[in-house]
């Protein structure tokens, strides 16, 4: 509706809510359309879970994990290397002190774990992206965008008709050529 | 085998008389701040004669006792300082190095024997007081914890002096600036790894005991308790 | 819960936002005088010298290191309690979240700058830090300072990023609704979000991670909080109980600080159908929880050290109960456990004026808990000799209030900034829960109307 | 440079920062060529006497190279020269041994006192007012040579009078001498503390007008009455050396201490058996001690016979001093004045010290009697471990012939009652010039005296001081006097060594300011006024006329020095001149002589039920008796029992306090029947209930910034009593009341008083 979604090639309908997103997708699905070229998009997470494309989900768990594991090394790689680089004498200490080390790599571990998670979170999210996306002003009314990407011409009214079809989309919005990806 | 150096305080020896707390001032360029600093608990003194009285009148005793760092072993001191401004160094002094101290006061709250001193303020000299500072000791601006070092440039000086004639260093020849002012010889410094050093023969006695011993600091300052003197027993005896 | 549809709950909750009324301006103005103030006496402080503030020796910690364990305590509220929320799936979470997590973050900041407004060489702070430089001295590693350091640090990267997530699908929604410059502003805040359910799905696998991860690490920033006194030999301070009795009061700080935060927002941003008396009937029942374990472990704390009867420590223990400090001891008492035990556990009085009451009563409370574990220790240490006092000067009373001010400050523009409330969070629950009508004021009936419309 | 070795350093070193980083950015000023040739950090050692009291303990100054400011030629600049670092006692020394009392170490601010006076002053406001114009030297010295010139024309040579601070030596007899040879009458002096109640009981006991030394060292028991003998009485420093190697200086014997005294001073708290006595009545309970041991045989009457005959009843066996009449009169009980004695008896040597409040009573001329002959009865008088009489050191400025100076040039001095009477003019002649030289009877006299009325009544007074006090600012004429650093010094101790000592010392550094040595003026005023006074002043110098005394000093009593002018080397050398061998004291000593003393019972200003207390000033730690009160090191020494700072403080016993609702910090009004004071009460456990005491040294209306308007003094509420044989000032001998008036600010360094149980050391 406004110039910067003209650009897009892009057509799309909005749905009520999830139920009708999901029986759009159906439609689209019965369609033939590649599922990879599907979108949706809502302002809340859907509690159908499998409107898009699924994914695999385990993998932010390992590399947190591995996160963690980096940061635990290069913390007790900092304190002990420290002590060890500098070997001062104090308090009776051994220059060395695991006890306390520990407290070093115990938060060094945990901040690998947030840090990977959130890295991981965004590479897998595509976040930041810079150019904008679909953003119909319904969606943060509640409402379901639910769209084909660089539809095949051809198959512009197909597609049209299959967000319409089984109370799908209310009102549908073809833009640009321009991919947006 | 490096040093070790210690003190040995004879508490039957002290009296009380101060000359410590103004020679370790002269020596050590510890400021003066005020009265109204003072009654802040901002005046610094890196020996002061702790006093403590028992009973009542008129059966009064009373306990002088020269408290200054204890240079302990296991200083609780050393491992809380963030900068490692606070440390041990191989002779065994607790070293504190006024350039790294960026004035946690941790230190200070660790210390049992509460012997570490800040400086609030930047040290005021008025001139020409200021041509009396030694020019061997730095002076310690704002923000800086210091205190008591063994006068450790009479140390250096002494060892320079020692290596520049190719000999070890003997014992007496170290004394710091309070024990150097002490009329009644109550403060003995010396060589504790030196078994014939005074300070180590005295340590040795059946009257040395360490301050607040019971918190494992390992100080390397001994206190030899006060002999005789009368119990409560004659003071009853008496009445 | 709330009752409204999509389209509402984002206009109530983003008119704060998008709309700025007069109250804003004057909270901020007010406010931020305060916190100016405050910096002028910080400014004043390093160009006189540390000696402007009260501390003195043997006392050489005082008003700002209890702000800085009040502070971090504080800060306890917020993404512990909204991850261990998360964690429990508790229904009534989402419109306190948010919140939490905000005042998390800005209790770190405010309690991290702490440590440096206590330096007495505060422009050498940077020593702290481990780089490599030309003098080649790093931090001292065993010190808990340093702890503290890599603590706070971990805690406050951890929090921010535990707020910022979640904000960003409401960031995408402001980005549709803001106007002008601001429009630009959050276009680039909210990162290109789409909302595809790829990317929900993500966040609520990196939410569920964090919230898992934050937990521990929330209870490892107190408890090293609690070792920069645990490991000093300072009577009353050298104490094994010290990490979890830190932590419980920190929690229980949190929650008060966050009960207090809801009920300025409900007012202030007319939040009611959003805030409702549900949770602050629920976070009330958490607060009565953690007080009675705050109390067990101040009573256990004291009776063993009683019962101990080593001399040095009762020497601190009785200038806390019958000397000195026993006014505000027993204040601490009352604002901790009498008051809130009473108002939170009667039913009568367990309203929202009531809960709230309760949790400014705790504030004060744990503020001068803090306190009297600081300073009466360090009043009386070993040698009697070098026994002293403490008295706050302007200066650190000034930089104190203005902490304060500034905790509000900040919150007024995050919530001007933000919107306060997690919406898609709230619009989420809203579809899985079953609608309740605004105004009520028992939990037995919203549990009641649970059943009825499953 | 690796990282310890940059710690290390960064300890050490510093020394340039240190004294570019206290000074304030300024004009700059001109450099100066250096006077000397002075090695970096290196210092170098110089002896001096210490000025701080009349111990007379010899001192080594550390002098290093210091950029100071100076006034050349009327040109403001900066010089490199040796400064004075820091004082350490002389370990050559007899007296210091190689070590120095607060006071001591504190003395080098003396030299660096930023209030110190730097060029001679005229006054221009009214006096007391403290405006003064400077004045260069020549028409200072001008202005006094007028005024003695016009003495001389009017013959009223008389009326020419000096008031001092105690001096000796040379610097002593050259004043004398130049008063006599004006025409006037000998020096006075003036001092608070005075000891000459014992100096003349001594003369009456033992043929000695001097202070006893005592052989602490090798003594088992010692007992002291008053005496604040470890702190600031007679030569402090040589005591407590003496002292800790009487506690354990000798393997398997230490010695006993016994204190007697109404409040704990400071040696008192070091003692076995503090023993708190009735005030005055020490002499009493000396006598007591005596009773018990004579009656039970355990010492002979005859060992003490000569001595102890000048007591009444003394041949009877001191019947009057039964222990139970004792302990009536004293409060001590009558089982401990046996057990006391019985162990003095027992563990000999013993000796007995007296000093201090017990001879400002009354009767403190029968006190210091009494004690004499209780070290008669112990057998203590010239024996190892007793007390004995320093030898005097005989160096005197030589004769030098005139019309009329007869032989003796070193007059006694004139009692200060006797010029205080002239200068009021009560009595003939009066005074029309004063020299004051550092005495400030306005501070540290007591009102009755009026000194401040006769000082207004005196034309012309000439202060050589070097600072500002209560004193001079009476002076129409200030003429300051070089630090004892920068000046020539000799002082002749008379206790604290059985060898004969004389201080003397080479300046230690260049003057800092516009100053002159005071001996070096009043030569020069000899100079100019000519005559006889110059005849009898020829030198031109203060270190002429040293080394002319020095140089009359029989060289054969130096085992190192052959000729006079060996003497003088090894004078500068060493810091002065003490023979090597111990003399025996005890064969100088004549018998005692004169009539029998009877017991005299001490006389107190005030009625006992409108003053119900004993008041008891006493010297301070930290400032004797005022006079170093502008030190501010000195200000900033925690008393060591009291641990006060920065001010003064009344002294209490608990129950007293209790009883008037006082307690610590909060200000009292002490007032007795002279005047009424206010200050903040001090609790002390360590001070009879009957008794309130308070430090002097502070309470100066004028003295530096660092003692101006500080605390109360003390001195201000005695009365004018007076001991009758030495006509010194009996200032224990006041009765004050004391009262509550508000809360008040007490400065304290300790918190506690008390150890926590089980104590601190393990």
């Amino acid at each position: 509706m406004r110039t910067r979604k003209a650009v897009r090639n892009v057509i799309y309908g909005i749905c009520a809510d999830d139920d009708a997103a999901a029986s759009v997708v159906e439609e689209l699905r019965a369609l033939d359309v590649d599922a990879r070229r599907i979108v949706v998009q809502s302002s809340e997470p859907l509690e159908i879970r499998d409107l898009a494309v699924p994914h695999g989900s385990g993998a932010m768990p390992w590399v947190a994990a591995l996160g963690g594991l980096i940061g635990a090394v290069a913390g007790f790689t900092l304190a002990a290397g420290t002590q060890q680089l500098w070997p001062l004498s104090t308090g009776a200490m051994p220059i060395v002190t695991l006890r306390t080390n520990l407290i070093i790599t115990y938060e060094m571990t945990l901040l690998g774990v947030i840090v990977a998670t959130v890295l991981c979170f965004l590479v897998t999210a595509r976040l930041p992206r810079w150019r904008m996306p679909l953003d119909d002003p319904e969606i943060s009314e509640g409402a379901v965008l639910v769209g084909v990407l660089s539809p095949p011409q051809d198959r512009a009214h197909d597609i049209e008709r299959a967000l319409r079809e089984g109370g799908g989309a209310a009102r549908i919005v073809t833009c640009g050529p321009e991919d947006w990806g | 085998m490096p040093h070790r150096w210690g003190m040995v305080v004879d508490l039957d020896r002290c009296t009380g008389c101060e000359a410590c707390v103004v020679a370790c001032r002269a020596e050590n360029n510890v400021p003066t701040v005020g009265e109204a600093e003072a009654a802040r608990g901002r005046a610094i003194h890196w020996i002061r004669v702790e006093r403590y009285v028992d009973g009542e009148f008129p059966d009064v005793r009373v306990k002088f006792l020269p408290v200054f760092c204890q240079h302990c072993d296991a200083a609780p001191c050393e491992p809380v300082c963030p900068t490692y401004a606070s440390y041990h160094t191989a002779d065994g002094l607790n070293a504190q190095v006024y350039n790294r101290c960026i004035g946690t006061r941790y230190c200070a709250n660790a210390c049992p024997y509460t012997v570490r001193f800040f400086n609030f303020f930047n040290p005021v000299w008025e001139k020409p007081l200021h041509l009396q500072l030694n020019p061997d000791v730095s002076v310690r601006e704002v923000g800086v914890m210091e205190k008591c070092t063994f006068c450790v440039q009479r140390i250096k000086a002494a060892e320079i002096a020692a290596k520049a004639e190719d000999r070890p260093l003997r014992d007496g020849e170290v004394v710091p600036a309070c024990a150097q002012a002490c009329p009644s010889r109550a403060l003995v410094f010396g060589d504790l790894n030196d078994p014939d050093s005074e300070a180590s023969r005295l340590a040795g006695s059946h009257r040395a005991t360490h301050l607040l011993g019971e918190l494992g600091t390992q100080p390397k300052v001994f206190y030899l308790q006060r002999e005789g003197g009368h119990d409560r027993q004659d003071r009853e005896g008496d009445q | 819960m709330t009752g409204k549809t999509a389209k509402e709950i984002s206009n109530d909750l983003l008119r704060p936002v998008l709309d700025t009324s007069w109250r804003f301006y004057a909270a901020a103005v007010l406010l931020g005088a305060l916190v100016v103030a405050g910096l002028a006496a910080w400014g004043h402080q390093m160009s006189a010298g540390i000696g402007v503030a009260g501390i003195n020796r043997p006392v050489f910690w005082g008003f700002y290191i209890t702000n800085f364990v009040f502070w971090i305590g504080v800060s306890h509220a917020g993404t512990l309690i909204s991850a261990i929320l998360r964690l429990t799936h508790a229904p009534w979470r989402r419109p306190v979240t948010r919140a939490a997590e905000a005042i998390t973050v800005f209790a770190l900041m405010i309690g991290a700058m702490f440590p440096l407004i206590h330096l007495g060489r505060p422009w050498l702070a940077f020593w702290l830090f481990p780089y490599p430089s030309e003098r080649r001295i790093w931090p001292n590693v065993r010190s808990p300072l340093v702890w503290d350091f890599f603590a706070i640090n971990t805690y406050l990267v951890g929090s921010t990023l535990f707020l910022l997530l979640p904000l960003i699908p409401d960031l995408a929604l402001l980005r549709d609704r803001a106007r002008g410059w601001r429009r630009h502003v959050y276009r680039l805040c909210a990162l290109g979000w789409a909302g595809t359910p790829h990317q929900w799905r993500r966040l609520e696998t990196a939410m569920h991670i964090m919230a898992i991860v934050i937990i521990p690490v929330a209870v490892s920033v107190h408890t090293i909080v609690s070792f920069d006194f645990a490991m000093a030999p300072v009577p009353m301070w050298h104490s094994t109980i010290f990490g979890p009795y830190f932590v419980a009061g920190a929690i229980f700080s949190g929650i008060a600080a966050l009960i207090v935060a809801m009920a300025v927002l409900r007012r202030a941003l007319r939040l009611e159908a959003y805030l409702q008396l549900l949770h602050f009937e629920s976070l009330g029942k958490l607060l009565l929880l953690m007080s009675l374990v705050w109390t067990y472990f101040v009573f256990a704390e004291r009776l063993t050290t009683w019962y101990g009867n080593e001399p040095a420590e009762v020497a601190v223990l009785f200038a806390v109960e019958r000397g000195p400090y026993a006014g505000l001891f027993w204040a601490m008492v009352f604002c901790n456990f009498v008051l809130p035990f009473v108002m939170l556990s009667i039913k009568r009085l367990r309203t929202i004026t009531g809960t709230v009451v309760a949790s400014l009563a705790v504030l004060v409370g744990m503020w001068l808990e803090r306190f009297l574990i600081i300073v009466p220790s360090l009043t009386r240490k070993y040698l009697p000799y070098s026994w002293g006092t403490y008295q706050p000067t302007l200066v650190e009373i000034t930089i104190t209030a203005a902490t304060f001010a500034a905790m509000g400050l900040l919150f007024v523009l995050f919530s001007k900034a933000f919107p306060i409330i997690s919406i898609w969070e709230l619009k989420e629950g809203d579809r899985r829960a079953p609608v309740v009508a605004p105004g009520l004021v028992d939990q037995s009936m919203v549990m009641a109307d649970r059943h009825a419309n499953p | 440079m690796d990282r310890r070795n940059f710690l290390k350093t960064s300890t050490v070193g510093g020394a340039a920062a240190a004294l570019s980083s206290c000074g304030h950015p300024e004009a700059p000023l001109v450099r100066f060529l250096p006077d000397e040739e002075l090695v970096p950090g290196v210092a170098t050692w110089k002896p001096s006497v210490c000025p701080g009291c009349r111990a007379g303990c010899g001192v080594l100054v550390r002098v290093m190279e210091g950029d100071a400011e100076v006034i050349r030629n009327g040109q403001h600049g900066v010089v490199r020269m040796g400064v004075a670092k820091k004082l350490e006692g002389n370990p050559e020394h007899p007296i210091s041994q190689g070590r120095l009392c607060p006071r001591g170490q504190a003395a080098i601010q003396l030299t660096y006192h930023p209030d110190r006076l730097g060029h001679p002053l005229e006054r221009v406001g009214a006096r007391g007012s403290g405006e003064y114009k400077p004045l260069d030297w020549d028409a200072a010295i001008s202005t006094l040579v007028e005024r003695l010139r016009a003495l001389d024309d009017r013959r009223a040579h008389a009326t020419l009078a000096a008031l001092t601070r105690p001096l000796r030596g040379v610097r002593r007899e050259l004043i004398a001498r130049f008063l006599q040879a004006f025409g006037a009458g000998p020096p006075s002096v003036f001092e608070l503390f005075s000891d000459d109640v014992l100096r003349r009981a001594n003369e009456r006991s033992f043929g000695r007008r001097q202070l006893p030394t005592f052989d602490l060292s090798r003594a088992r028991y010692v007992i002291s009455f008053g005496a604040d003998f470890l702190g600031t009485w007679n030569s402090p420093v040589a005591q407590s050396a003496a002292y800790g190697e009487m506690r354990q200086g000798r393997p398997g014997i230490r010695g006993t201490f016994v204190q007697v005294e109404p409040r704990m001073s400071q040696t008192g708290a070091n003692a076995d058996r503090w023993v708190p006595v009735r005030p005055g009545t020490e002499g009493v309970l000396a006598l007591g001690l005596a009773h018990v041991m004579l009656q039970r045989g355990l010492a002979s009457a005859s060992s003490g016979a000569a001595v102890g005959a000048l007591i009444d009843g003394w041949d009877a066996g001191l019947p009057a001093y039964a222990p139970e009449a004792v302990e009536r009169e004293t409060g001590v009980a009558a089982r401990r004045i046996a057990r006391l004695a019985s162990e003095l008896a027992a563990d000999r040597p013993a000796v007995a010290i007296i000093g201090g409040a017990p001879l400002a009573h009354t009767n403190g001329f029968f006190n210091a009697i009494a004690v004499n002959a209780l070290n008669a009865v112990l057998d203590s008088v010239g024996r190892p471990g007793g007390m004995r009489f320093m030898p005097e050191a005989r160096i005197t400025l030589p004769e030098v012939r005139s019309e009329t100076s007869t032989a003796s040039s070193a007059a006694r001095e004139q009692s200060f009652s006797l010029l205080r009477d002239r200068m009021r003019g009560v009595t003939g002649p009066g005074v029309e010039v004063l020299l004051l030289y550092d005495a400030n009877p306005v501070f540290a006299a007591p009102r009755a005296w009026r000194i401040r009325e006769a000082l207004a009544q005196v034309p012309f007074i000439v202060s050589f001081g070097s600072f500002l006090d209560d004193t001079s600012t009476f002076a129409d004429l200030i003429l300051p006097d070089h630090s004892f650093l920068e000046s020539w010094m000799d002082d002749a101790p008379e206790s604290g060594s059985d060898r004969a000592v004389v201080s003397v010392a080479a300046p230690a550094m260049r003057p800092l300011h516009d100053t002159r040595a005071t001996a070096d003026v009043l030569l020069e005023i000899a100079r100019q006024l000519g005559g006889r006074v110059s005849t009898a002043l020829p030198w031109h110098s203060y270190e002429d006329a040293l080394r002319a005394a020095v140089q009359s000093v029989d060289a054969g009593a130096s085992a190192d020095a052959k000729t006079s002018a060996d003497v003088w080397t090894l004078v500068q050398q060493q810091g002065g001149w003490w023979t090597e061998t111990l003399e025996s004291s005890s064969s100088e000593m004549k018998r005692a002589a004169g009539a029998s003393i009877r017991r005299a019972t001490p006389r107190f200003d005030g009625d006992e039920t409108e003053y119900p207390f004993h008041f008891l000033p006493y010297p301070s730690q930290a400032f004797l008796d005022g006079s170093l009160a502008h030190l501010p090191w000195m200000q900033e020494l925690p008393d060591v029992l009291s641990t006060a700072m920065w001010g003064t403080w009344v002294e209490i016993n608990p129950r007293t306090a209790e009883r008037l609702g006082v307690s610590q910090g909060d200000l009292v009004e002490v007032a007795s029947s002279q005047g009424r004071l206010e200050a903040p009460a001090l609790v002390s456990p360590g001070i009879a209930p009957d008794v309130v005491a308070m430090p002097v040294g502070q309470g100066h209306r004028t003295f530096t910034r660092y003692a101006s308007g500080r605390g109360a003094n003390p001195v201000a509420l005695l009365a004018p009593l007076v001991e009758p044989e030495s006509g010194t000032l009996a200032w224990a001998a006041t009765r004050v009341r004391v009262a509550r008036k508000g809360r008040g600010r007490l400065t304290l360094f300790a918190g506690g008083l008390r150890e926590r149980p089980g104590g601190v050391t393990r």
